[in-house]
C-alpha cells in the first residue's frame, strides 16, 4: 500500500511543521500544544479502552502522578526536565500496573466502576498532601524544559515548547502504531475479543494485560509531566475524572480500537473549549450533548465508523467475488 | 467530659447517622433498583438528586409555595419526567449487549449537560441554597435539640424504605422485579414483560432519587457541589452493598450514616471520606458481586 | 511405556458438592478416548481441571511423563495440551486468517517456522475452509466455525486436543463429515473426545471412561461399554442411542 | 467504540429530535453574558477578566463580573481612559484553575490586554498569578486572599483584598475587644483559604491571650455538622469561628443555632451578599467580616450608584466581592492615567507607586513591595434579614500593615 505510506509519511511531517505555521499567533500556538498533548494522552488510552477493552478512568489521576513527581523533581531537587520526566513517567506506570490489576479481576464494567473509584480517591490524594502538590491551590510557575547546549542551556521557550510537544505525539502515536502491528497488539486485541479463548490457545493473558497498563500509564505520565511544564501551573483539578473522562470521550469520539481515530478525534474535540470561549454558559452543555450524541449515533465514532462502512461494504463485495479485498484498519 | 456533654454528644451522633443515612440509603436505593433490574448504573443520579432539590428551592423561594406543597409538586413532577427520559435515552438500548458501560457513558454525558444547565441558570442567582424550616422548633431529647424539621425527613425516609421493602417482598409487581433482579431469563421464561418491568423500575428508581433530592433539601443547606458528591456515595453504597440489592443499599448507607457522623469525635472527617473509597475498592477485589448480592 | 494423559486422583469439589471423586484416568499414545456420562457428571468440570481452568483440590496430572498440574492454562497450552468449548468459540469480529494468525502467534517459532502464517493454506485446505479464508468468523456457518476451531488448535501441532462436544448443533451430514475430519487427525494427535451423540463415540474412541457426578464407573472397549449392565443403569438408559 | 450496532438504537431522527429538544430547552433557561458598553473612539484599553463564569462557583464570577461591567460603563460614558474606551474582556475559567492558567494566556497572546484581573478565588488566582509573573503580565487581583499570591518577589501581581492571615488576626482583635480572655472555637471547611484564615486566629490568639476552645476542620463536600456541633456546644465557648464552604456554611450555622449556640456568639471571617440571606433571620445577632457593605454609614456618590445599578441589574444588593471588581476597574483607570500609556511597565510601576483611596469606601490603596495593600476590616452585626435585602451595623473597624505577622510563613 504504497499511497498509504505517503499519506503516513506526508501527516508526520505536517504535524512536525504546524508550530512553526502557528508561530505567528501565541493564541493558536497554545490550542495546537494542547492538542498535540491530547494526541499524546488520547493514544495511550488508546491502547487500553480501544486495544485491550478496558476502560481505565483513573488514566487524568496516573497522568497526574507523572506530572507532580517530575514537577516536584525539576523544581525542588532541581532536576533537569529530560531526567525527571522519565521518572515521572516511570512511576505512572508503576502506579498504573498495580491500579490495573483489579481488570485482572473485574471484566468490563466492574472494572470501570473501580477506575471511577480509583480516579475519585486520586485527586483527593492530590489535594491532602500538600507537601507534594501545593493542595487545591496548585504548582504555579513551573519552568518550561530547556537543552542543556555546550556553554549555556536553550530554554525551550514559544514556537519550541509547541514543536517540543509535537515531537512528543508523533513519537507516542508511531509507538502505538508500531505496538498495534506487533505480537503483543494482537494479543490485546485476542485478549479484548475474548480472553478465555485467548488464554486457551497459549497466550499469557495477565503479562499482555500487565504490559499494556504499563505501557499505556507511561505514556500517561509523560503527557502529565508535559502537561505541567507547558501550562506552568498544576492542580488537582487538572488530574481530576472529568479530565480522564474527556481523554476517554476524545478516543470514542475518534474511534477506538483504530490508530487515526483519537487524532480525529482531538482534532474535533481538544480545541472546543478555548474557541468557545464566549459561550462559556453553554460550553458543558454542548459538551455532555457531544457525549450523548455519541454513545447512540456514532458508537463506533467518527473514524471508527467510517472504517465500519468501509468494512461492510468490503465484506459485501467479498461475498459476491471470489477475489475479495478486505479493508484493515 | 460531663455525663451531660457525653449525653449530648452520643444523641447528636445517634440523630446524624440515621438522617445522613437514611437520606444517602434512599438515593443509594434508587441507583440499586436501576442496576439491578435495567442494568443501567445511573452516573447522572447526583444530577437528579440536584434537580430535585432545586426545584424544591425554587418552589419554596421562588413562588413561596409551602415546603410540603413543594415536596408535593416536584415529587409528582418526577414521574412524567422519568417516563419521557425513559423513553428517549434508555429503552433504545434494552437490548443491546454490554449495555451498562453503554448507559454509564451515556448518563456521565447526561451529568455533563445538567451541571451545565445548572450553573448556567441556578448558579447565576446564588452559591447557597437554603429553605426556611418546614416545621420550624426543636424536639428536646434529654439535652440534646432535635430539629422537628430533621425528624420529619427521618420519618419520612425510613416509611418510604419500609415501604419500598414491602412493596418489592409483597406486591405483584415487585415481586416480578425482584425476579428480574435475580435472573433475567428466568423471569422471561415465567412470562414476566421484562420490558414493562424495566419502564416501571426506572420510574420507581428516579422517585425515590427524587424524594432523596427533596428531603435534603429540607434537612440541609446545599450548593452545586453535592451533586457529584451524592452520585460518588450513591455508587459507593451499590457497589458494597451488592447491585440490586435494597436491603445492602439501607445496611451500607446507615454504616455510611453513622461512620460520617461519628468519626468525627474520634478521627478527622477528611480521613473518613478517605475510608469510604479504600473500603470500597477492596470490597471490588474480594466480592464484585457486592456484600448482600443474592 | 510413559502415558500421553495421565491424571490420578483428581479432586475437585464446589462448595461441598464434589464433582471429580479421584478420577484416575490415563490416555496411551496414539489412542483415541472418548468419555460419556449424564449432564454435570464433571465431564467438562474434568477438561477444565486437566486444562488448568480449574484450580485442584487434590491429584496430579501429567502430559508425556511431565507433569502440568498447577500450570496456568496457556502454559499446559504450550506444552501441547489444548481444548475446545462446548459453545464454539472464536473471534466472531475477525477474519478467518486472523484466528489462525493469533492461534498460531504463541507457537510459529518453537515449530521452526518464519512467519505465524505458514502452512495455513494446506491446513485450511484439509478443513476444506480454504474459500472462507478472508471472511469474518461470525459470518461463517456453526459447522465451518467448529471446523475453524479445530484448525486453531492443529495449527500449533498440539501432543493432545479434548474436544467437547465437537459435533453439538450439527446437522446429521455435518456430524458425518466430522467424524471423517477427526478420523484423519487420529493420525496427526492424540484425541479426547466428550459426547452425548454415541455415534460419534462408537466410530472414533479405542476406549471409552463413562462418568457419572464425579466417579469412573466403567472404562473399556465401545462395544464392551454398550453391554456394561452398570452403564446402561446409570446413562444409556436415560439417552437415544442414535445421532439426535 | 461500544460493540454495539446503532441502528439497533432506534429512530434516530427521534433521537436528534429529542436532544436538539432537550439543548435548546436548557437555551431559554441560560442567561446570556453581559452587555459589552457602547464603544468610544480609538483603540480600546482592554482589561482580560478571567472569572469564575461557569462551573461550581460560577455565582461569584458572573457577580463581580457584573459588578466591573457597571464601573466600565460609567468609565465610557465619562469619557474613558485617556479618551480612549475601558474594555472588561470576560474569560471563563470554569472555577478550575488549570483554565484559569489558560485563560490567562489567551487573553495576553490573543486579546494583548494590558492587565489581567477577575478571579474570585485563590486556586484560580494563583494560577493566572505563575502565568503572571513568567509572562510579565501586570495582574490586579480583586477579591482572592490567599497570601501566597503577595509573597516576597513578586513582581507583577497586585492583591486589593487583604490577605486571608490577616483576617484571622483582625478576627481575633475584634474578639479582644468585645471580650479579653475569651474563648474561641473554630469549626470551617478544609479548604485553602480558610486554613489561611485560621492559621493567623491561631498566631495571634496566643499573643492576646485568647483561648482555642475547640478546632474542628471538616472536609470538602461534608453534609452534615450536627456532631460537631454538639462537640462545640459541650466545650461552651465565648464566641464560635465559622466558615463552611458553598453552601455547608449556613448548614453549620443553623446546626450551632439548633443546639442553642447564640446568634451573638458566632463570627463570620467574612459575609458575601448571599451568604448573610442564607444565614437568614435566625442569625440576626451574629457577626461577620467584610470590606465594604451596604448598610455601612456615610457612603459616597460612587458607592450608592454602584448599589443601586447592581440592584436593579442582579435584584440583591452587593457587598465586599462586588465592591472590589467595581473598584479595581477604577484602581486600573487611575493607574494607567499615572502611568500616562497603556504599556505593562509603565501601568506596573504605576501602582506601585499608587497612593490613593478606594473610590466607594475612601479607605487608602497603598501597596507595599510585594504588591500586597495596605490591609483594613469591618465587622458587622446582622441586624435584620428579609428575602432579598438584610441590614447590619458596623461593630468594629481595623487597620493594619500586612506583615504586622509572618503572613508568608502562616500560609506558605
Amino acid at each position: 500500500m504504497a499511497h498509504r505510506r505517503a499519506a503516513v509519511v506526508a501527516l508526520t511531517i505536517l504535524a512536525l511543521a504546524l508550530p512553526f505555521l502557528f508561530a505567528g499567533n501565541r493564541f493558536y500556538a497554545f490550542i495546537l500544544g494542547i492538542t498535540y498533548l491530547y494526541i499524546l494522552w488520547s493514544s495511550g488510552m488508546n491502547l487500553l479502552s480501544g486495544f485491550t477493552g478496558l476502560m481505565p478512568l483513573m488514566y487524568a489521576g496516573l497522568a497526574g502522578i507523572g506530572a507532580y513527581t517530575t514537577v516536584n523533581l525539576v523544581m525542588k531537587a532541581s532536576v533537569s526536565f529530560w531526567l525527571a520526566m522519565p521518572v515521572g513517567a516511570l512511576a505512572a506506570a508503576v502506579v498504573g500496573v498495580v491500579l490495573g490489576l483489579p481488570s485482572l479481576r473485574l471484566r468490563g464494567f466492574y472494572f470501570t466502576l473501580s477506575g471511577l473509584v480509583i480516579q475519585t480517591a486520586l485527586t483527593m490524594l492530590f489535594v491532602y498532601v500538600p507537601q507534594f502538590t501545593a493542595g487545591d491551590t496548585g504548582i504555579s510557575q513551573i519552568p518550561p524544559p530547556s537543552i542543556p547546549l555546550p556553554g549555556r542551556t536553550f530554554p525551550l521557550t514559544g514556537v519550541w515548547l509547541e514543536e517540543t510537544l509535537a515531537v512528543a505525539a508523533v513519537l507516542t502515536v508511531y509507538l502505538v502504531r508500531w505496538i498495534t502491528r506487533s505480537t503483543l497488539g494482537t494479543y490485546l486485541v485476542a485478549i479484548r475479543e475474548d480472553d478465555l479463548l485467548t488464554e486457551a490457545l497459549g497466550i499469557d493473558v495477565v503479562r499482555n494485560r500487565v504490559l499494556a497498563f504499563f505501557i499505556s500509564s507511561l505514556i500517561a505520565g509523560v503527557g502529565g509531566a508535559f502537561y505541567a511544564h507547558y501550562m506552568g501551573f498544576v492542580s488537582p483539578r487538572s488530574f481530576d475524572v472529568l479530565t480522564s473522562l474527556n481523554t476517554w470521550l476524545i478516543v470514542g469520539f475518534g474511534g477506538q480500537g483504530t490508530i487515526l481515530g483519537p487524532i480525529v478525534g482531538t482534532l474535533i474535540l481538544a480545541p472546543i473549549p478555548y474557541l468557545l470561549q464566549e459561550l462559556y454558559l453553554y460550553k458543558d452543555i454542548i459538551y455532555g450533548g457531544l457525549i450523548v450524541f455519541t454513545t447512540i449515533f456514532l458508537p463506533r465514532g467518527v473514524y471508527g465508523s467510517f472504517l465500519f462502512y468501509r468494512r461492510t461494504r468490503a465484506a459485501a463485495r467479498a461475498a459476491a467475488s471470489p477475489k475479495p479485498e478486505v479493508a484493515r484498519s | 467530659m460531663t455525663l451531660e456533654a457525653i449525653l449530648l454528644n452520643g444523641l447528636a451522633v445517634i440523630t446524624t447517622g440515621l438522617v445522613v443515612g437514611a437520606i444517602f440509603s434512599l438515593v443509594a436505593a434508587g441507583v440499586t433498583i436501576m442496576y439491578g433490574t435495567i442494568w443501567l448504573p445511573n452516573a447522572s443520579n447526583g444530577q437528579f438528586f440536584m434537580l430535585a432539590a432545586l426545584l424544591t428551592w425554587s418552589m419554596v423561594i421562588g413562588w413561596g409555595l409551602s415546603p410540603f406543597l413543594g415536596a408535593a409538586v416536584v415529587i409528582a413532577g418526577a414521574i412524567p419526567f422519568s417516563l419521557l427520559l425513559e423513553k428517549c435515552l434508555i429503552r433504545p438500548f434494552y437490548n443491546v449487549p454490554n449495555r451498562n458501560i453503554v448507559y454509564f457513558i451515556m448518563t456521565l454525558g447526561l451529568a455533563q449537560i445538567f451541571a451545565g444547565a445548572f450553573t448556567g441558570t441556578y448558579g447565576q442567582w446564588t452559591d447557597n441554597y437554603s429553605i426556611p424550616a418546614a416545621w420550624p422548633g426543636a424536639l428536646m431529647i434529654g439535652p440534646f435539640p432535635f430539629p422537628r424539621t430533621r425528624f420529619l425527613v427521618l420519618l419520612v425516609s425510613f416509611s418510604l424504605l419500609t415501604g419500598l421493602f414491602v412493596f418489592l417482598r409483597l406486591h405483584r409487581v415487585g415481586r416480578a422485579l425482584r425476579a428480574v433482579f435475580q435472573n433475567r431469563e428466568a423471569a422471561i421464561l415465567r412470562g414476566v414483560d421484562v420490558r414493562r418491568i424495566y419502564r416501571f423500575s426506572f420510574v420507581l428508581a428516579m422517585l425515590v432519587i427524587t424524594t432523596g433530592g427533596v428531603l435534603f433539601a429540607m434537612a440541609y443547606g446545599f450548593d452545586l457541589t453535592m451533586s457529584w458528591t451524592m452520585a460518588i456515595i450513591a455508587f459507593a453504597i451499590m457497589i458494597v452493598g451488592g447491585p440490586g440489592s435494597v436491603l445492602g443499599s439501607v445496611v451500607i448507607g446507615m454504616i455510611f450514616g453513622f461512620t460520617q457522623a461519628a468519626v468525627s469525635l474520634f478521627a478527622s472527617p477528611t480521613l473518613a471520606t478517605f475510608s469510604y473509597l479504600v473500603v470500597m475498592l477492596i470490597i471490588l477485589l474480594v466480592k464484585p458481586s457486592g456484600l448482600f448480592a443474592r | 511405556m510413559t502415558k500421553l494423559l495421565e491424571t490420578r486422583g483428581l479432586n475437585k469439589s464446589f462448595g461441598g458438592v464434589s464433582a471429580l471423586k479421584d478420577l484416575s484416568i490415563h490416555q496411551d499414545m496414539g489412542e483415541t478416548l472418548g468419555m460419556i456420562g449424564p449432564n454435570g457428571s464433571g465431564k467438562t468440570t474434568f477438561i477444565n481441571a486437566v486444562t488448568g481452568h480449574l484450580t485442584l483440590d487434590g491429584g496430579e496430572v501429567s502430559l508425556e511423563g511431565k507433569v502440568i498440574r498447577g500450570k496456568r492454562p496457556h502454559a499446559i497450552a504450550q506444552a501441547g495440551l489444548e481444548r475446545t468449548y462446548q459453545a464454539v468459540r472464536v473471534y466472531a469480529q475477525l477474519p478467518v486468517a486472523e484466528n489462525l494468525r493469533v492461534a498460531a502467534l504463541p507457537h510459529y517459532r518453537r515449530l521452526g517456522y518464519s512467519n505465524p502464517l505458514d502452512g495455513v493454506d494446506v491446513l485450511l485446505a484439509k478443513l476444506g475452509l480454504k474459500p472462507k479464508k478472508e471472511t469474518v468468523a461470525g459470518s461463517l456457518t456453526l459447522f465451518e466455525q467448529r471446523r475453524l476451531e479445530l484448525a486453531m488448535r492443529l495449527i500449533s501441532r498440539p501432543k493432545l486436543i479434548m474436544l467437547d462436544e465437537p459435533v453439538g448443533g450439527l446437522n446429521p451430514t455435518e456430524i458425518r463429515e466430522m467424524i471423517q475430519l477427526l478420523k484423519d487427525l487420529r493420525t496427526e494427535c492424540g484425541l479426547f473426545v466428550i459426547e452425548h451423540t454415541m455415534k460419534v463415540i462408537m466410530e472414533l474412541a479405542d476406549r471409552v471412561v463413562v462418568l457419572v457426578s464425579g466417579e469412573m464407573i466403567a472404562n473399556g472397549a465401545p462395544v464392551a461399554i454398550l453391554q456394561d449392565a452398570n452403564v446402561i443403569r446409570h446413562y444409556l438408559g436415560s439417552i437415544r442411542v442414535t445421532s439426535r | 467504540m461500544l460493540g454495539y450496532d446503532s441502528k439497533r438504537a432506534g429512530s434516530r431522527s427521534f433521537f436528534l429530535a429529542t436532544i436538539i429538544l432537550a439543548l435548546g430547552a436548557f437555551a431559554l433557561l441560560l442567561p446570556s453574558p453581559g452587555a459589552p458598553a457602547e464603544p468610544l473612539k480609538g483603540e480600546p484599553i482592554k482589561i482580560g477578566w478571567i472569572a469564575e463564569l461557569s462551573g461550581t462557583w460560577s455565582f461569584f464570577g458572573a457577580t463581580g463580573l457584573t459588578a466591573a461591567q457597571i464601573a466600565e460603563e460609567e468609565i465610557n460614558a465619562k469619557g474613558g481612559i485617556l479618551g480612549r474606551p475601558v474594555q472588561v474582556i470576560p474569560m471563563d475559567n470554569r472555577t478550575d484553575p488549570a483554565q484559569a492558567a489558560s485563560a490567562a494566556r489567551m487573553l495576553d497572546t490573543q486579546h494583548k490586554v494590558l492587565v489581567l484581573s477577575g478571579p474570585t478565588s485563590s486556586d484560580t488566582s494563583l494560577a493566572i498569578y505563575g502565568y503572571a509573573e513568567q509572562n510579565k503580565v501586570p495582574f490586579v487581583v480583586p477579591v482572592a486572599a490567599f497570601p501566597r499570591l503577595t509573597r516576597p518577589g513578586t513582581q507583577w501581581t497586585f492583591r486589593v483584598e487583604p490577605d486571608a492571615v490577616g483576617w484571622g488576626y483582625a478576627i481575633v482583635k475584634f474578639i479582644e475587644k468585645m471580650k479579653p480572655g475569651a474563648s474561641l472555637a473554630l469549626i470551617y471547611s478544609d479548604f485553602a483559604l480558610q486554613r489561611a484564615i485560621v492559621a493567623g486566629i491561631k498566631y495571634q490568639a496566643e499573643r492576646s491571650g485568647i483561648k482555642i476552645a475547640t478546632d474542628i476542620i471538616f472536609p470538602q463536600n461534608a453534609t452534615d455538622a450536627t456532631v460537631q456541633a454538639a462537640q462545640v456546644k459541650s466545650r461552651n465557648p465565648d464566641f464560635v469561628m465559622v466558615s463552611g464552604g458553598g453552601a455547608f456554611d449556613v448548614t453549620i450555622t443553623n446546626q450551632l443555632l439548633d443546639l442553642g449556640i447564640k446568634p451573638e456568639q458566632i463570627i463570620h471571617p467574612f459575609g458575601a451578599v448571599k451568604m448573610i440571606l442564607g444565614w437568614g433571620p435566625r442569625s440576626v445577632g451574629s457577626y461577620y467580616g467584610t470590606f465594604f457593605d451596604h448598610s455601612l454609614g456615610g457612603l459616597n456618590d460612587y458607592a450608592q450608584g454602584l448599589i443601586t445599578k447592581f440592584t436593579e441589574r442582579k435584584g440583591y444588593v452587593p457587598a465586599y466581592i462586588e465592591n472590589f471588581c467595581y473598584a479595581t476597574v477604577y484602581l486600573i483607570k487611575e493607574a494607567v492615567e499615572k502611568a500616562g500609556a497603556a504599556d505593562r511597565v509603565k501601568f506596573r510601576d504605576a501602582v506601585r507607586n499608587i497612593n490613593t483611596k478606594e473610590i466607594t469606601t475612601g479607605i487608602p490603596i497603598i501597596f507595599d513591595k510585594n504588591g500586597a495593600r495596605k490591609e483594613f476590616m469591618y465587622f458587622l452585626q446582622m441586624k435584620d434579614v428579609k428575602k432579598d435585602i438584610y441590614q447590619s451595623k458596623e461593630a468594629f473597624y481595623i487597620e493594619w500593615d500586612p506583615e504586622v505577622i509572618p503572613v508568608y510563613q502562616l500560609a506558605p
